[in-house]
């Protein structure tokens, strides 16, 4: 009954003196790439940052990991293509994105003019095609490449590559060949046994994970006896997923060696630390950018306030503590 | 324009004006300062898990008081939330976001149907030029004695029940009601017979649409339309309602 | 915006009259198995019905599903059991039950002085303890059992049995051979494809299927750090897992021609709805009896009410009608 | 005993009468008509997706006004929604719950720890003999001053800002108090020196357990503790704190 806890209030994340908090250390090291802090972006809820430049200094982010980039324009899937659920929401974007091109000619440069590092999310509908992206980036002033082979959200490509650890393997090493930057392979939670995935993307070569994408999920629309989706079927994400999420990051993290950015229904500083003691090297702020635009500045504020509370001079302390 | 504000504002009042239909008005000073008609405002709801905004129109804008009015329908769970606000609530608020309409042309015509009434308001007040405005209602009215002040207007229920009974095109074509310029707001029956009205009789016409939303802000694809040219932004033939829209010209957009 | 819909409030259900609810058929088949309407309990959250007695008419239920019996009694899991999630929460009971007997003795004929059906949920550590239980039940006045293969809060017996089509196929037959009474095979959502369990249940002869069990989930106290569950993971349960929940149901009904009983969060007579019209013949109501001790009755009324509000007068007009 | 209500409850105050403490009455007659000392209400929240209720001990019943009192900490986020609750506003409260206190004995001895002192003020005040009250802080105290009318108070804190420094059974040890009954309520370090103090001195001694909760009425597990013997309803050693407690003989339990 005497377990005593603070109160949540965002504001007083923003209480604690500048000189207190410049004495933490929140680099993290990923791929030999340092990042200032553990705190990113989930591929496709922030674009390539430009929508929310007005919310988020984005010089402050760790990284910012843009929207899925394919070969050619991708035109994505009929509306309606988001549903409501209790405590997330569902998606079928279907990775509607402008191609490589306009991402190398437009968004790069756009992102570059921030200090900050740039994860480039990279979606193809064959092998071939995520290689041919891959190396088009390789020439590119970019740090790391997502390589998504876990949405749910296509007919080809995405999750067809990610639920099969020898097709896992497969294309992280085809991947690998083409690549000039360090690779993290995005694993899908719809498998029945993410240690294993994980462990095939690191045999294949990956360099570091994230997770989870989206679960599979459904949601009907009984008034008109349809699916709410055009899609049908769409990726369930938001807090409601977190449970899971962490679960994964503890599983995979017990299983490979190599760094995992965690990612599930983050949406306060609290639950990044969930993942970083579950073995997250770095999180991905999703779902929550749209329910608050400063999401991920209040997920960065959230965690140096822990630290300062708990007297943590360095973030990586933290990491897989819990076991 | 000046970025959108996330801000918990204050309910001034939330009132119930027809069945089902609620009248709120929220102090948020900065919002009321920058916000343009045809603009909207995400609504946050706090229970149920519903994490999702709600999107409404802006209604009406009292800059000098610092106020904007929100009309809405209550639909699903969400705006029933909503509809529970007392005066001194606060609620988290998003806005304004959108373009909003042009203020163009010499002799407008304003037409509303439905719940998509309540955003033609603001425009009908700042448009200084002639105006008809049509009003389209099921049965029950509302909204329409307000409008009376700012130009002619005509309306027509499903039902007979008041006005012309019909669509808001049986009223057009009754009145033979003629324009320079459209502007248009309801269910996409409505926009697509409003379109080819205009189309046809060579009259301009923005047109504002709906779309399931996440961000609100144009970073997560999900309410897009079908444009008729490739879009700058997207590279294929989609536009986002919450940013290049929700208003649009007839012949932008494929209904 | 013209679309139409019917305020929530549950006491709209109850204003309907009673003879416009006569005329509503309710009643669906299961296993040769008559059910007076759609609605059971989620085993484990609804102990043998004496908790509930004071809050439902347990007459008024389409079947009472039990907790897990297992041969002996099991002493469960240490405690915290329990944690709070968005929107959902995690459960590690480790199945604590008092055993057969004291079912037989003392659960049994509570509930069969009720008028409703009963489903017993079975848990057992090896094959062979499955089949004892599911003999000794053979000669019981029980309606039907449940072969719970997917608890995943167990070391032994529980999800192990329901994760592997081949293992699904083979405990499913082997209960089938002790079985006197119609058997359904509970399957675990913690699985790469729902559609491959399924499948393998039927082919072993499984009578119906129930779905979805708890999805494992973890949950840290970064306080304290660590575990917030004694068990490390949980099963996570309630409205956060429903749009899974929906999908498997609809994959599930899709790939075999036996009845399903839908569960994963279903809260009101909605989220049974979209459960009947993915596929599910019947639903179970679990983690809702824990916010809402009537919420079993107040689901089949908003079932009912939606049928009187659109003149459908049998439900099973509604089962799998979104395709 | 009658069976517990789920109802919405009006709070008729919520008072912070300490920092993070609070004091909130409700009004609910008939869970004030049938509650008992030592029984609890699950109080149940509407925001951020938090299902689960809130076990809160009630501390005072009055029959007559048909109201109950709960005496709280802000823990965590659900107690923290809870302190916000204004007068007039509605919360889902399902009690009254779990067993409560046995009224026995001529000298009792009341032993309360932090947050555990509110459930015993019912307690003292429907116990009718000689009674001493222990009650022990880390620094703030509350309540003590409405103990005194009821008994014999003496107060330990941590830190030693008030009464003796240290805990409940220093006093105890200190003053040489003696009991034919001890009622106790505080953290599980204290329950476990008051039971070794009970054995140790013969004396008979009720303890008010807490466990994490789901159901709160006995059927999901969640909530188990220790028991000595097989319990008649589990058969194996475990005891329901929700249902057979939470208040327990200490011979009953293994803390
Ligand atoms: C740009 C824009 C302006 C709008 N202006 C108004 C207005 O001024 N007055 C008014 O009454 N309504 C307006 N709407 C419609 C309004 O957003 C929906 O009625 C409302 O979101 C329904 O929420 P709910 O929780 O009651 O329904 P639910 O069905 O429970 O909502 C579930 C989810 O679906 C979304 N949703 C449901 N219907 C719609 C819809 N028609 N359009 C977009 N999202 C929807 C909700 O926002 C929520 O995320 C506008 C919509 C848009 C896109
Ligand atoms: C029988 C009983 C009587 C109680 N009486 C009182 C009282 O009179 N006054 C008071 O201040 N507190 C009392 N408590 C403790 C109180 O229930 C918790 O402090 C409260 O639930 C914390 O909720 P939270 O949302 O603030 O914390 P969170 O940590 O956010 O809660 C998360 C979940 O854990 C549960 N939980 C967290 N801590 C506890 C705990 N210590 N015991 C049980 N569940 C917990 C919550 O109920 C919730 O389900 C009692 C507990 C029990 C079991
Ligand atoms: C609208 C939306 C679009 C997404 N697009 C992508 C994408 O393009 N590439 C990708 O790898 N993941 C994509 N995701 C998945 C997220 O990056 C993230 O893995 C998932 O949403 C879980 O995190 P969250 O709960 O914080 O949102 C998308 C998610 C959402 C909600
Ligand atoms: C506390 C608790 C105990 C459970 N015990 C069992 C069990 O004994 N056997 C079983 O098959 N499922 C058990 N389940 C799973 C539920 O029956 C159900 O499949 C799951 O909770 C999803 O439904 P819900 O979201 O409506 O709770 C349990 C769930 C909970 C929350
Ligand atoms: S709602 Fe996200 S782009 Fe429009
Ligand atoms: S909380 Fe469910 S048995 Fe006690």
């Amino acid at each position: 009954m005497e377990n005593k806890k603070i109160n949540y209030d965002n504001e007083k994340n923003v209480n604690i003196d500048d000189k207190t908090m410049l004495k933490l250390n929140t680099k993290v090291n990923i791929g030999g790439i340092t990042f200032k802090n553990p705190v990113t972006t989930a591929s496709g809820t922030f674009g390539s940052g430009m929508e929310y430049r007005d919310y988020v200094d984005l010089s402050r982010l760790g990284a910012v990991t843009t929207k899925g980039v394919s070969l050619k324009p991708w035109p994505g899937n009929p509306t309606p293509r988001v549903a409501e659920t209790y405590g997330g929401m569902l998606n079928a974007i279907g990775l509607q994105n402008p191609g490589i091109d306009v991402f190398i000619e437009r968004d790069l440069p756009f992102l570059r003019s921030y200090d900050t590092k740039i994860i480039v999310n990279v979606v193809g509908k064959t092998p071939e095609e995520y290689c041919e992206v891959v190396e088009r980036l390789s020439d590119c002033d970019v740090d790391m490449l997502e390589i998504n082979i876990s949405c749910p959200n296509v007919k080809e490509g995405g999750i067809a590559f990610g639920q099969d650890p020898g097709r896992v393997e497969a294309i992280t090493s085809q991947v690998k060949r083409y690549a000039k930057k360090p690779i993290i392979i995005k694993l899908s939670p719809n498998v029945t046994d993410i240690a294993e995935t994980a462990k095939a993307a690191e045999a294949g070569g990956a360099d570091a994970l994230s997770l989870i994408n989206t679960l599979t999920g459904m949601k009907i629309d009984i008034e008109r006896r349809t699916f709410l989706l055009a899609n049908k079927t769409g990726g369930l994400s938001g807090p409601a997923i977190k449970p899971v999420a962490v679960r994964m990051v503890y599983q995979a993290a017990s299983a490979v060696k190599v760094p995992i950015i965690g990612m599930g229904g983050i949406i306060e500083g609290e639950d990044a630390l969930e993942f970083i003691m579950a073995g997250a090297t770095m999180v991905a702020v999703g779902t929550a950018n749209f329910i608050n635009p400063r999401a991920t500045l209040d997920v960065l504020d959230g965690i140096k306030s822990y630290m300062v509370r708990k007297n943590i001079k360095d973030i990586n302390e933290l990491i897989g503590c819990v076991k | 324009m000046s970025a959108a504000i996330k801000k918990k504002s204050k309910v001034i009042q939330n009132e119930r004006i027809e069945e089902g239909i609620y009248d709120l008005w929220l102090k948020a000073e900065e919002m009321a300062s920058i916000a343009r008609p045809g603009q909207f405002v995400s609504l946050y709801c706090k229970e149920g898990g519903r994490l999702l905004p709600r999107p409404i129109s802006i209604c009406e804008i009292d800059k000098k008081t610092g106020k904007i009015r929100l009309v809405y329908r209550v639909l699903g769970k969400g705006t029933k939330e909503i509809a529970h606000l007392k005066s001194g609530d606060l609620i988290d608020c998003l806005g304004p976001l959108g373009n909003g309409f042009n203020l163009e042309g010499k002799k407008a015509l304003i037409i509303g149907g439905g719940i998509g009434i309540p955003p033609l308001f603001e425009l009908a007040k700042q448009l200084d030029c002639e105006k008809n405005i049509v009003l389209g209602y099921r049965d029950i009215t509302f909204l329409n004695k307000e409008f009376e002040a700012l130009g002619d207007v005509y309306i027509s229920t499903e039902d007979g029940s008041a006005g012309t009974k019909g669509n808001v095109l049986d009223v057009i074509k009754k009145y033979k009601l003629t324009a320079d310029i459209i502007y248009a707001c309801g269910p996409s029956p409505m926009l697509k017979g409003v379109k080819e009205y205009a189309t046809i009789n060579n009259i301009k016409a923005q047109l504002s649409l709906e779309e399931r939303m996440a961000c609100g802000i144009g970073a997560c694809l999900a309410c897009v339309c079908k444009s008729t040219e490739i879009d700058h932004h997207t590279k294929v033939n989609n536009k986002r309602v919450c940013k290049e829209g929700p208003v649009f010209y007839a012949d932008e957009v494929v209904l």
